[in-house]
């Protein structure tokens, strides 16, 4: 009994952390690195860490999917919370296509200053 | 009917005498000038027999319309101010036409033929009279503000704007302005200096530099009507400061040939005293430059006019 | 067939959709015509829509059957049915300028034609929802359609915009979906106004923390300072219609979301405050900015800014009027704006560089432009008889109710700033010298049938501003009337037919 | 129809029609411009009686037009001056190109005019004060002439006014929730009881369009680069729009004062007073000083419009009832005699090319109409008797020895008007008088339509000055509307409240009198024996200058004056506006640099406004 509480918490806590830490790379990627590409990649990192997060909340331990299939009509309360991971999906279909204009305007960027480091297109400014 | 009829009597009195008055005093003043100088000078009737002469020319020159009107301003000038001057308190043969001599009136009317002249002169094309006017223009702002300071004194003094209510007060109080706000009567006297255009302020004839200025171009009956507007006018200005500050003719009412002929001795006296002020200075200092006469007159006797104010004011 | 806000959304989806296909295999021309009748149907949604809540009050439509809270659905009040009029009236003015716009060559203008539909669609879905996370999505909608819209040119500075567009538009959406993560984990519900309603079970410190999410997630949206690093260039890197669209619909939705949150949401009277300083700031740095700007359309983009911040400080003093009066801006904005970046692409477009000094002289080649411009100038610095000048009446007479002093005096002294480069413009195009070797492009027949129309508008609100203020009237009572809203979403069963 | 909105209706259909006719002919859309203002005056002084009102909802606001005997004044100035302006500008503009911009414009400042004369609350009077001053700002820039500075300085410096009218507008709101004037003024919005900004913010709000000191760096230029044909409103009427609020405001202070309502201790009316009077004399001082510098009439006639004006402010300042008499007479003469001679100086203009002093001279004998009217209109500006100009003048003495103990503004002011007989004499010398110039040898004399305007105002100065009573009139009623109680006038003579009095019927009648007398004499007295020669011969003086040379003295014409007063021309209020500009633009180029181009800069931005936020939340949502 007791180990398994112990066992619950390890496995929120490092998802929780796991999520975090994810977030935090992100931002670092985004705020500190040069490189158009690695801030794009940075973004997508910040974006795994939120729908992980998302989905940590709404994992319950020891409940079900929450699949109606024959035979386990009568689990309908033992059954996660469906929502989160509905918006995940959304989210993550969003951050797929927020990524992909990103990584098309890169290429744009890198052919029209043949660069790719942010600091060094400043063509628009004050 | 015949109050009108003694007012126009009176007018003509008083045009005639203030003219004759004014011949002399010039006559007067080059006879001394000429003692002072060491010449023996002209006769003292001199003026009349360069009135003469100058009337009498069969040729004039005249450049234009403003040249031809210059001279008729300044007798309107001349004129209209000494009609609104009271010359003899209150006297029948000499009565004052409107008004009893609004000072704020008669500073601005005193303009009125310096500009007609400024103008005509302006006309004649000749650059001396020009330059001659702008110095005249601006010696005026000068000497017209101590001027006025030692006027706003009296008004304030007095609480009262016209000239003969101020002659009616030093009559009864028998102290004269001159005595009791002297500095009022210091800043008029200096400002009487650039009024008068005796040396040092004769900048605007200046008859070594411009030939004589403004008036160069003018000659025959034009110079004549001048002459006999500057005679009239000079007379009207020594009147209005004996009136101001040395209380008129004294108060001398009653109709009488006797008293009247009296009262023009004094007021004759008095203004042939108050006259010799400017003419001795003029014979003891050398010519100014434009600037030097503004700042003189900008300078003490501006202070002397506001210490007058605020004597009054106390 | 049954009018109701969800033709709002489905009928441009469908068209979307629909569109390639057809022409591919009917007609190349109708990838440009069926947008416009697109926005033509939602224009007589809305005067429908209108005309009904007039008596009905507000309708809430439920999506696919499940009811509120646990379905999705629309809400369209007089407040959000105002806006979204208002979005799909400019929307259609924007399709009928960039008809034959002048430099979308054919096959480019099959995308331009649908995103921007889908960008207006997008927005109108964000002002109607009634679900918080289906706001974050049509907000993403409208953000990605907006990202690649600004980077519609390849021979400007698109590319370069867009991405520091995309940067912080990446993060405002990451900031949303975070506050609205916790806000499920307190509440358990997505729904307004269920949160609303239960946003007091909330505990303070995390309610704050999901406050300053929204905010500042909403606040990079509606160009907030320091939040809208990204705005000047998108706005003067897109084109000119498009940095119409932005100023009249992108970024009143973003003014829309932050409004609900504070309004709606969670009422906490700090974010007032919050409001009005941000607005200022957002106006003083932006007015300024822009004083110096030697680009045309960036010192509207700098100048829309600082309209925005003005809105905000408007909703932030917060009283009836005021919020009539920040309404009145957003209207105001929304059709000023537009006409100046319409009028405002053409003439830079006649002139050989962007610059403002570039434009000399082209007031006799280009007359009925320049006028108009000159209309929106005048208008936009709030001088009578244009209809700038009521709502600045109406922000400051209730500033004054409130006897905020030191801001009236603070917006005149701005608006003083934004007379000095307006009339620097004007003064150009009129009283400047011209260069004879530009030849002039006459603008299309239906690009100035769109700006006349605009400027008319102008004319006849700045001449008799009652044709509007009732509408204005009802929709702030709708937005302050919390209870209404709530009750009137929560406790209706079918959907109006 | 209500006559208000006829009247109106009429200007703007004018305005219309004379724009859309402008591409065609500039003579018929100025014959269209001038048809309208001068039915529009019709109108006015017939259909419209005094101290009729109307009222009219504009949304929840109540707006209420009418005309009382005070904006009565103001009318006669407005639309007298602007039916003869129209008039005399359809041959000014003659083939002139853009005319038809010109008289949209110009009728519209009418409009706005009158629209103010109308307007009893205070949003439509904002409405046409904002109205008249973009129409005025596209006529300044019409000549094309350095336009960034001045249009932008003018603009800046109306904004400035009218926001600070706007704001005091809506504090009236705010205080007393009214916009209605009369309203405001029962509630005692203007006395300072109860709120000293709202009178003040006002105030400067008037004193920007006339053109007081430290707000009237804008006006020369204005003046003087706007067609000639506008600068006779902009000067004559749209100045006294200014004076007219002023006189609204001043004068209910000193009501209020008089009724001996509480003051508020810290600031009693009394201190603004003497400050704008005082304001009011520097202005003047400062614009003669410059005025009699200038070598282009026009910038001299714009000068000198900012001293008139110092004038009447400090007559309105002063508040007494001759002093603001006064001040509202010389509005209207200023009116007149401004008028007549910014036409002059555009008649000069048109035919003789320029107005430079220094280059064009000797006009008199080619344009005598001109002269006359030049002269007449000086003689009343200079306030030499007996022109309407001088009763002004005497009234505003009078005033200020006998009614205010503040002597030492007299002397200011006359220390002003003193000089001022130097740049009068300076504009008659300039253009008129001297050698004729080889350039101006073919100058005719201007076309009627142009004399016609510039003889009836010289007549009306005449007028004014033998019977100053037919304006004295409705001035003593305006006062009387606008708070002063049985204002006492005569006919033709003035007095002070000393008892002393000035009879203008007997100095007209010396004056004539002498006149005659002395023309007559002079000129038959040796009529034959007259010779008329040209200016080139001047022999008397030694000097025969050949034809081409020109002797006229027009160069540093008064360097001594500018020598004695040298230290007055030290510092101008011009420099110091345009270093505090020049400042604040530096200081926003700076700030902008907030927005490097970099992206990254940007997202940590935001990351540091959320994480400041998050550390305030606390602090700034708990509330």
């Amino acid at each position: 009994m007791y180990n398994l509480e112990l066992q619950n918490n390890l496995i929120t806590t490092s998802v929780y952390g796991s999520a975090i830490a994810l977030i935090l790379i992100g931002l670092y990627a985004v705020l500190v690195k040069k490189n158009l590409i690695k801030i794009v990649i940075g973004l997508s990192i910040i974006d795994a860490g939120i729908h992980l997060l998302f989905v940590a909340i709404g994992y319950i331990k020891g409940f079900t999917a929450p699949i109606f299939s024959p035979g386990s009509e009568n689990l309908a309360n033992k059954m996660v919370d469906p929502v989160p991971q509905a918006l995940v999906l959304t989210a993550i279909v969003i951050g797929f296509a927020t990524t992909a204009v990103a990584l098309s305007l890169v290429i744009r960027l890198y052919k029209h200053h043949n660069t790719a480091r942010i600091d060094q297109i400043k063509s628009l400014k004050w | 009917m015949e109050d009108l009829a003694i007012k126009i009597l009176g007018a003509v009195l008083t045009t005639i005498m203030a003219f004759t008055v004014g011949m002399f005093y010039g006559g007067f003043v080059r006879k001394l000038t000429a003692r002072v100088q060491n010449r023996r000078g002209p006769v003292v009737y001199q003026n009349f027999i360069d009135l003469l002469k100058l009337q009498s020319k069969t040729t004039n020159i005249a450049h234009g319309f403003m040249h031809h009107m210059a001279p008729i301003w300044m007798i309107i000038a001349s004129l209209t101010t000494l009609m609104f001057l009271p010359i003899l308190n209150g006297n029948l043969w000499f009565p004052n036409i409107s008004f009893h001599g609004d000072l704020i009136f008669l500073l601005y009317m005193m303009v009125f033929g310096s500009l007609g002249m400024a103008l005509g002169a302006g006309q004649t094309g000749n650059p001396n009279s020009a330059i001659g006017v702008t110095r005249g223009l601006s010696q005026m702002v000068g000497f017209e503000i101590p001027f006025v300071m030692s006027l706003i004194a009296l008004m304030i003094q007095y609480k009262t704007t016209s000239i003969q209510d101020i002659m009616i007060a030093q009559n009864e109080s028998g102290i004269w302005n001159m005595f009791s706000n002297p500095f009022a009567f210091l800043a008029a006297l200096f400002a009487m200096f650039g009024m008068f255009r005796y040396s040092p302020f004769d900048i605007v004839g200046a008859p070594a530099e411009l030939a004589s200025g403004p008036v160069s171009e003018f000659g025959g009956k034009y110079l004549g009507t001048m002459m006999t507007a500057n005679s009239i006018f000079s007379f009207f200005k020594l009147t209005l400061y004996v009136n101001l500050f040395m209380a008129g003719a004294g108060n001398i009412n009653d109709v009488g040939i006797v008293a009247t002929l009296i009262a023009i001795v004094i007021l004759l006296i008095k203004t042939f005293a108050l006259y010799m002020v400017p003419v001795f200075y003029g014979w003891v200092s050398p010519r100014y430059r434009t600037e030097q006469a503004i700042r003189y007159f900008w300078a003490w006797p501006s202070a002397l006019g506001l210490i007058g104010i605020v004597w009054a004011l106390i | 067939m049954v009018i109701s806000p969800v033709h709002y959304i489905a009928v441009p989806l469908l068209a979307a959709f629909l569109i390639p296909l057809l022409s591919k295999f009917i007609h190349k021309e109708l990838a440009r015509i069926v947008p416009g009748i697109v926005f033509l149907y939602s224009i007589f949604i809305s005067i429908t829509l209108m005309l009904q809540i007039g008596d009905k009050g507000i309708i809430s439509e439920v999506i696919a059957g499940w009811q509120a809270p646990w379905g999705i659905n629309l809400v369209f009040s007089p407040f959000s049915g105002f806006l979204a009029s208002l979005m799909s009236i400019i929307g259609f003015l924007i399709w009928l300028y960039s008809y034959n716009f002048k430099k979308i060559d054919k096959e480019q203008s099959q995308k331009y034609h649908i995103l921007q539909m889908m960008m207006v669609t997008g927005a109108i879905g964000i002002v109607l929802t009634g679900d918080i996370f289906n706001l974050f999505v049509f907000m993403e909608i409208t953000a990605i359609t907006a990202y690649s819209l600004t980077s519609f040119y390849r021979e400007r500075d698109g590319a370069e915009a867009g991405f520091k567009y995309l940067l912080i538009g990446s993060f405002a959406s990451v900031l949303i979906l975070l506050a609205i993560m916790i806000l499920y984990t307190q509440l358990g519900t997505l729904n307004m106004a269920e949160i609303a309603q239960k946003s007091h079970l909330i505990p303070t410190s995390l309610k704050t923390t999901i406050i300053v999410l929204f905010l500042v997630g909403f606040g990079i949206e509606a160009e907030m300072f320091p939040l809208n690093g990204w705005a000047p260039d998108a706005y003067s890197q897109s084109p000119g219609p498009i940095g119409a669209a932005f100023a009249g619909i992108v970024v009143k939705a973003g003014v829309y979301a932050l409004v609900r949150v504070i309004f709606t949401l969670f009422d906490i009277h700090g974010a007032y405050d919050f409001l009005i300083y941000g607005g200022l700031i957002t106006m003083i740095i932006a007015e300024t900015s822009a004083l110096a700007q030697t680009n045309l359309k960036r010192m509207l983009a700098y100048s829309s800014i600082g309209q925005m911040g003005f809105v905000l400080m408007a909703f932030g003093i917060g009283t009836h009027q005021a919020i009539v009066g920040a309404l009145f801006l957003m209207f105001n904005h929304a059709i000023i704006k537009s006409l100046l970046f319409m009028s405002g692409s053409y003439l830079t477009y006649n002139s050989l560089t962007k610059q403002i000094s570039a434009l000399s002289g082209l007031g006799k080649k280009l007359p009925l432009v320049s006028i108009l411009f000159g209309i929106g100038a005048f208008a936009i610095v709030g001088l009578p008889p244009f209809s700038g000048f009521w709502s600045k009446l109406y922000v400051l007479s209730a500033a004054a109710d409130k006897n905020m002093l030191l801001l009236i005096m603070t917006i005149l002294a701005v608006s003083i700033v934004e007379i000095i480069y307006y009339f620097r413009v004007v003064s150009t195009l009129y009283y400047g010298k011209q260069n004879p070797e530009i030849e002039i492009q006459k603008p299309s027949i239906n690009a100035m049938v769109s700006m006349i129309a605009l400027g008319i508008t102008i004319l006849v609100v700045g001449v008799y501003p009652d044709v509007i203020t009732n509408l204005l009237e009802n929709a702030a009572t709708a937005l302050t009337d919390k209870a209404t809203y709530i009750q009137s979403v929560l406790t209706q069963n079918l959907p109006i037919n | 129809m209500n006559s208000f909105f006829l009247i109106l209706l009429i200007l703007l259909a004018g305005a219309a029609i004379s724009f859309a006719l402008g591409k065609i002919s500039s003579i018929i859309s100025g014959t269209v411009a001038f048809l309208s203002i001068a039915s529009a005056s019709v109108l006015f002084f017939t259909q419209l009686k005094n101290n009729t009102y109307i009222e009219f909802p504009l949304g929840e606001i109540q707006l209420q037009w009418g005309i009382d005997s005070f904006g009565y004044i103001f009318a006669l100035i407005v639309l007298g001056l602007g039916s003869l302006a129209s008039l005399y500008s359809i041959s000014y503009m003659q083939n002139k190109e853009r005319t038809g911009i010109f008289y949209f414009n110009f009728v519209l400042v009418i409009t706005s005019m009158v629209g103010i004369i109308f307007s009893q609350d205070f949003i439509s009077f904002f409405i046409f004060w904002e109205i008249m001053t973009w129409s005025s700002y596209l006529l300044i820039i019409f000549n094309k002439k350095d336009v960034k500075e001045i249009g932008v300085k003018y603009m800046i410096f109306s904004a400035i006014g009218a926001y600070s009218m706007l704001t005091a507008i809506v504090m009236i709101k705010g205080n007393y929730n009214t916009f209605l004037i009369s309203d405001a003024i029962q509630a005692g919005a203007f006395n300072f009881t109860n709120n000293e900004y709202i009178p003040i913010l006002l105030l400067i709000g008037f004193a920007v369009k006339a053109a007081t000191m430290p707000l009237h760096v804008w006006a020369p230029k204005a003046y003087s680069n706007s067609p000639m044909s506008f600068t006779v409103i902009f000067s004559g009427a749209m100045s006294k729009m200014g004076v007219l609020g002023m006189a609204l405001v001043l004068v209910r202070i000193f009501t209020f004062n008089a009724n001996n309502e509480a003051i508020l201790p810290n600031f009693s009316p009394i201190i603004l007073q003497q400050t704008l009077a005082w304001l009011g004399a520097i202005t003047a001082v400062i614009a003669t000083l410059y005025a009699l510098m200038q070598d282009d009439a026009k910038k001299l006639l714009a000068y000198s419009s900012i001293a008139q004006l110092g004038y009447i402010t400090v007559g309105l300042a002063i508040g007494t009832k001759l002093s603001v008499m006064a001040a509202l007479f010389l509005a209207i003469v200023h009116g007149i005699f401004k008028g007549a001679l910014f036409m002059v100086a555009g008649a000069v203009e048109r035919q003789a090319g320029t107005t430079d002093m220094t280059k064009v001279s000797g006009l008199i004998r080619k344009m005598p109409f001109t002269f006359f009217t030049a002269l007449i209109a000086i003689i009343a500006l200079a306030g030499i008797p007996p022109l309407g100009g001088f009763v002004g003048k005497w009234m505003l003495y009078e005033s200020l020895i006998t009614e205010s103990n503040s002597y030492f503004l007299v002397i200011l002011v006359f220390f002003s008007s003193t000089s001022a007989f130097l740049y009068c004499y300076r504009f008659l010398f300039g253009l008129f008088l001297g050698q004729e110039e080889e350039a101006t040898k073919d100058v005719k004399e201007a076309p009627i339509t142009m004399i016609i305007p510039m003889l009836i105002l010289s007549v009306l100065l005449m007028v004014t000055g033998a019977y100053p009573g037919i304006l004295f009139d409705p001035i003593a009623k305006g006062m009387e509307t606008i708070g002063f109680n049985n204002v006492t006038w005569d006919m033709s003579v003035l007095g002070n409240i000393w008892g002393n009095s000035v009879n203008m019927i007997y100095v007209w009648l010396t004056i004539v009198i002498v006149f005659i007398a002395a023309f007559i004499f002079l000129t038959l007295k040796g009529l034959k024996g007259t010779r008329y020669v040209s200016t080139k011969d001047i022999s008397t003086s030694g000097e025969i200058p050949l034809e081409h040379e020109n002797l006229t003295f027009q160069i540093n014409f008064f360097q001594p004056f500018r020598r004695a007063a040298a230290p007055m021309y030290k510092r101008s209020m011009d420099k110091i506006w345009n270093e505090i500009g020049s400042g604040l633009e530096s200081l926003f180029n700076f700030t902008r640099k907030i927005y490097t181009g970099n992206g990254q800069t940007y997202a940590i931005f935001v990351i540091a406004f959320l994480v400041l936020m998050l550390l305030l939340k606390d602090t700034l949502f708990l509330n």
